[in-house]
């Protein structure tokens, strides 16, 4: 069993992969020389549109890597991003190219159920380990972040417009009580008894401005789940927090299959939960979704 | 002792019976002391390492050793991934939420001192007040001692229980009140061997708003730990004891507060950015992990904790409940004359850890530690880094027997049997019947 | 390269001769990187370890692992024996009038950390100048940036010399003042390769009473160092840039020095009693050894240092100079457009490291590292710990080539060809040669 | 080649310990078996006598022992010094035992001369590694200082009914001057440039309070020394302090050897400075030799 501190999930397969990612992992396997692979690298840079000098600021600039990097997306009209990108050296630049390329004109749906394992196909030898100075990875972690920041304006402003503010329905089961109200991110108290729940309450909540959000937990039916998990949590007295039942209900799904809001969900607690969570039960839904839902409960 | 019929070839680790089976994985007990075959039972003071981290110690010390978090080439890459694999399985054992919750130092001694010098010394104002114990270790005293003198803070010490086998719930209750900015407590004592009610200490420090550190020392080798139902905001621990090399071990905090806690030793690996005359710094863990690392051992430290897990805590725990209850009857019924420290096993809900402290009246302990080594039996003796809780127990040291997963129910005997001899030993030598 | 003719089996450590007889002493460097032979020039990053480095720690692991000064039996008197000779050999290594002046710490950051915080926090008041340079580690930089913005001291920054090659001494005279209350500076920098002319710096600084610190971690390893004529109050290094172990090193102090230090981390074995509310200290160097040692990383150190001065350093240095020189001039004549940071060999009284920094115009310097990798050749690439000097020189980043003991012209010749073929390589790519 | 951290000089001959102890160190060697040794050993604790209540205070105490140990000497008008000892370990009280036996009755020189390495022919596994916790050699070592106490002690009495005070003449040659003057030890400057010559200074006119202390630096004559010695002198630029010339002259010397005056130096300065010194030539004359050397060189 590989350690969770790391790994990410399963490898995607291509197919998984929006369009323009896959035209780009094919060029690179058809090049078995990595030296070559490496002439590719840098001629993705130098087809880089350049950067204005406004962009190179701080808020854009990927921290840790020893090269200097910046990224910035842009969402336009159609629901797509389009990303610019720079950086003073010239393979960070390459990389940072093929990722422009790859996640340019994708929907924010897209971007986010990308994983960053795709790079080990490349043959490029980049590490997938979570450093400091890990210039790829950090690179593509702030892509992500910033396509969050800027699904969650779009969405608040869209709220803001037209709907009331989204209603959490906290429901415990067993020992997991939730506490924090849906805006309550930011006043959770740090003495919290169930860290875990307050922080995927906290990520949901700010990335998909949900209408619904419901987080349940489930550890304590589990407590007596065999093996070396049982050993980790049933003994040590006060309440778990490794399985979690979690309902919830965005716009940001319209369009995406199941499998990529799961995957969505599973990027936005990758870093901060993955590691803590053993099971996670979802049902991510659509305001339509959710009334059809509804109304076929209230019909049965 | 525990799971049976394992003869097949290379077995997985949560099959490996416990005991005399596990032996071949440490070739240091497969040797003679004194013309007699090594029973080890000083594991409370270190423990003994597998093959398989003598082999991660070797394999990065002659195939990828490097520095790491600097270089772009292929060594350095490993020993990056290697290190940060190592700081993952160290997260996992304890189910820590992130492995950026675990900072590497070079034992639990360095983690409580980091707290105190950064929460600690941001945090602790005059007047306020630090609970602690009478059986603290030393290493849980005097940080707490020093930050105390600087700030004026107040320590606050739990008594034992008037049969003096355990901590005494109701005086540490007493002692909370909203003056209470800290509780650091260990949580399996290494000279009585009892089981903090941690969920309970964690429900009444939390009521008064206090703060909770966790000297684990001598429990994450033998149980299982889980960070996120323990209670606790910090938990220290050294790898040497739980089947680790020396030089290295972890403090685990709760993201939030490390992420609150300003840097404690200031160089390398822990910045942002440099100027002549300030600087930034990283986010946790990096922030505490000025200069160097210990790579290679970290990387040790990771592999013992995977193979612990892999054993499986729960089993080690009950093996050793099994043979910590073997030692504890079998050495209380040698003489009228032993005492052994702590509770009876089987009078306390949480149980006792696999180790015995004890006096024989009429000898030292340091002489009876003594004669035991000519009989190949190594048992510490002194005061255990427990000074304070020696004076409670009115006795200058004592001697200690702790067995781990490795020790069998033969040595117990040979122990034991020692024992008697010891004790007869010096009875003959005062009776005039000695040549 | 250095001494001839040594065929013989099993020669005596100083009749060895340095370079490729060398190689099979350190297993790790007999592999292949990328397909190519590994070709290690890191060695200002961390050094490869002697057989006779991981033999001792095997030994440890597998004889006799214990835990020290604290029991009476056969393993733990041997563990204590043997981590104690590992001090004693530190201090022959560099000639410390006595073992005990020799302090065990993880790394040379902790060991400057140290000081600030004993020493310093005790000594250093408001208005109080610290001398240090825009080329320190950033392990030199920060601990004082800390104190300094604790205690209101004042830092001040020995500058370059107008060639930016290495310190300004003339500057650095005009720094000092009666305010002076600290010196403390890199022995050889590990960028510029530049060698401190030391006597003069020490003679300097107790003129106006200031105490010296000197960061020796890229001297201890490649020139014979002398505390008793060298004119430091202190010196630290790091084990794992000297052929020995990760996870541990050493801050030497003079004994008085060390005395007059009030204790820094609390914890076991730096105590003589401890009560509840405070306790009193053990002297230097206990007193600054809290918890379970790094042991075994120790007991390597001890033997790294003992087969270094088996090479004789003088043999090392003198090795050293000539490797240095040429991989220094091979490199500066691969192209007009690779500027070498630092003297130009034999500019200097006191010569230079065998290390060079390095750009070459118009490439990055990691792009220029990933590729060198691509052909087998470990070179470093950033900032090298040292912001502030790279600021001064410049440039954000450079690459490092750093040879050590082992390596030889043939493989600065691989380096040096690889290097050729990178800068064509991008070349190629720019002008649009490439499939 | 031994480091010299830890290691003495070479082992003495049992020949050249104190008739007392050459008794003890046979009787041991001719019991073959370990555990009987200990059974003489406890023996030795048990005819020990009581030590008063009075004796038992902490500078008698010997630091670093786990269990409790005690020493105190009495320098008796024949010049020798007797011992009481205890402890409440019957081992260690053993080892005090054999100490008390076999350095009772002895001179202050006898004792000083006595070389820790007695004890391995004991056969009692006892270690000579300097550590805390090393009872014996702590032991031991409390026992020598003691002893140099009431020398110096009773070297001043004398001194101060009879005579000047003696007149340290410090002699350079090369670089390294001497510096303090000889009742200057406590305030030799921190910031000394020869630290070791310094010590040996405050050592010796400590505890031998000389008629006349000279103390020459030869250091700068040795530079070119061949090998590792001179790799780690002839290059730091400042002046080493590794070779030295003393002549003193003292009436502690009155009745001792030689080769015992020479050892009780070495004794003396080896703790801290053994390791710092490579060659120290010594002239040890007692009042009477000197004038007679003087009155000899005069007619010379």
């Amino acid at each position: 069993q590989q350690s969770r501190g790391i790994s990410t999930c399963r490898a995607q397969k291509t197919s998984e992969f929006p369009a323009s990612l896959q035209k780009i992992v094919g060029a690179f396997q058809m090049v078995p020389d990595p030296m070559a692979r490496y002439k590719q690298l840098l001629f993705f840079a130098t087809k880089l549109a350049p950067m204005p000098a406004e962009d190179h600021v701080p808020e854009n600039k990927v921290e840790g890597c020893v090269s200097q990097v910046w990224v910035v997306p842009e969402l336009r009209a159609d629901g797509k991003i389009y990303w610019r990108a720079d950086s003073d050296s010239q393979l960070t630049k390459g990389l940072a190219a093929l990722l422009v390329t790859g996640l340019s004109g994708c929907t924010p749906a897209e971007i986010l159920s990308v994983q960053p394992t795709f790079i080990e196909m490349l043959g490029l030898k980049q590490s997938l380990t979570p450093s400091r100075n890990n210039g790829f990875l950090n690179m593509f972690r702030l892509m992500q972040r910033k396509t969050l920041e800027l699904v969650a304006a779009q969405a608040k402003a869209k709220q803001e417009e037209a709907e009331p503010t989204a209603a959490v329905t906290p429901t415990s089961n067993g020992n997991g009580a939730a506490t924090a109200a849906a805006s309550g991110a930011a006043d959770v108290a740090p003495e919290s008894l169930t860290p875990v729940q307050d922080g995927m309450e906290r990520k949901l909540t700010a990335a998909l401005r949900p209408r619904e959000l419901s987080i349940q937990n489930d550890s304590a039916q589990h407590a007596g789940h065999a093996g070396a998990m049982a050993a980790r949590h049933g003994k040590a007295g006060a309440s778990g927090e490794t399985h979690f039942r979690v309902e919830v209900v965005s716009e940001v799904f319209e369009g995406m299959s199941q499998v990529k809001r799961q995957r969505m969900i599973y990027q936005l607690l990758e870093e901060e939960f993955a590691m803590g969570l053993h099971a996670l039960s979802l049902v991510t839904r659509t305001p339509a979704e959710a009334d059809k839902a509804e109304a076929a409960a209230g019909r049965g | 002792v525990a799971d049976v019929d394992t003869a097949s070839p290379a077995p997985a680790p949560s099959q490996v019976a416990l005991g005399a089976p596990l032996r071949s994985e440490f070739p240091i007990l497969d040797q003679e002391v004194n013309g007699r075959p090594l029973v080890y039972l000083d594991n409370a003071a270190t423990s003994q390492k597998p093959r398989v981290v003598l082999d991660a110690l070797s394999r990065c010390y002659t195939e990828y050793n490097a520095n790491v978090h600097r270089g772009v080439h292929a060594l350095s890459a490993r020993a990056t991934n290697e290190y940060e694999e190592a700081r993952a399985k160290v997260a996992t054992f304890i189910n820590a939420p992130s492995s950026r919750e675990v900072v590497i130092v070079r034992n639990a001694t360095e983690a409580i001192n980091l707290v105190a010098n950064t929460w600690g010394s941001a945090n602790i104002k005059q007047g306020d007040e630090i609970i602690l114990s009478v059986a603290e270790h030393h290493a849980n005293l005097v940080p707490w001692q020093l930050l105390a003198a600087r700030t004026g803070a107040v320590l606050r010490h739990v008594r034992l229980t008037p049969d003096k086998t355990q901590l005494d719930m109701d005086h540490f209750r007493s002692l909370l009140s909203p003056r209470t900015r800290l509780v650091s407590l260990v949580h399996v004592s290494n000279v009585l061997g009892c089981v903090l009610d941690a969920a309970y200490v964690a429900e009444q420090a939390r009521a008064v708003g206090a703060k909770l550190l966790l000297d684990c020392c001598q429990s994450v080798p033998h149980m299982p730990v889980d960070v996120t139902s323990l209670g606790a905001d910090w938990i220290v621990a050294s790898s040497h004891k739980f089947c680790g090399p020396s030089g290295v071990g972890f403090l685990w905090g709760r993201y939030e507060l490390l992420e609150s806690m300003e840097p404690w030793m200031g160089g390398g690996e822990m910045i942002a950015d440099v100027y002549l005359d300030a600087s930034t710094y990283a986010p946790p863990p990096m922030r505490f992990e000025a200069g160097t690392p210990a790579i290679a051992e970290a990387i040790g430290m990771g592999a013992a904790a995977e193979w612990l897990r892999g054993l499986g805590m729960d089993r080690v725990h009950a093996y050793e409940e099994e043979i910590g209850t073997y030692l504890y009857e079998r050495l209380a019924a040698v003489s009228p004359r032993v005492s052994v420290y702590g509770p009876r096993p089987g009078s306390c809900p949480r149980g006792r850890a696999s180790l015995a402290a004890f006096n024989v009246a009429g000898l030292h302990a340091t002489d009876v530690s003594t004669l035991l080594d000519m009989a190949g039996v190594a048992v510490r003796s002194g005061h255990h880094c427990a000074q304070p809780l020696h004076r409670e127990l009115g006795v200058p040291a004592s001697a200690r027997a702790s067995a781990y997963i490795y020790n069998t129910a033969g040595e117990v005997d040979v122990f034991v049997e020692a024992l008697a001899d010891t004790i007869k030993f010096f009875d003959d030598v005062h009776s005039g019947s000695a040549a």
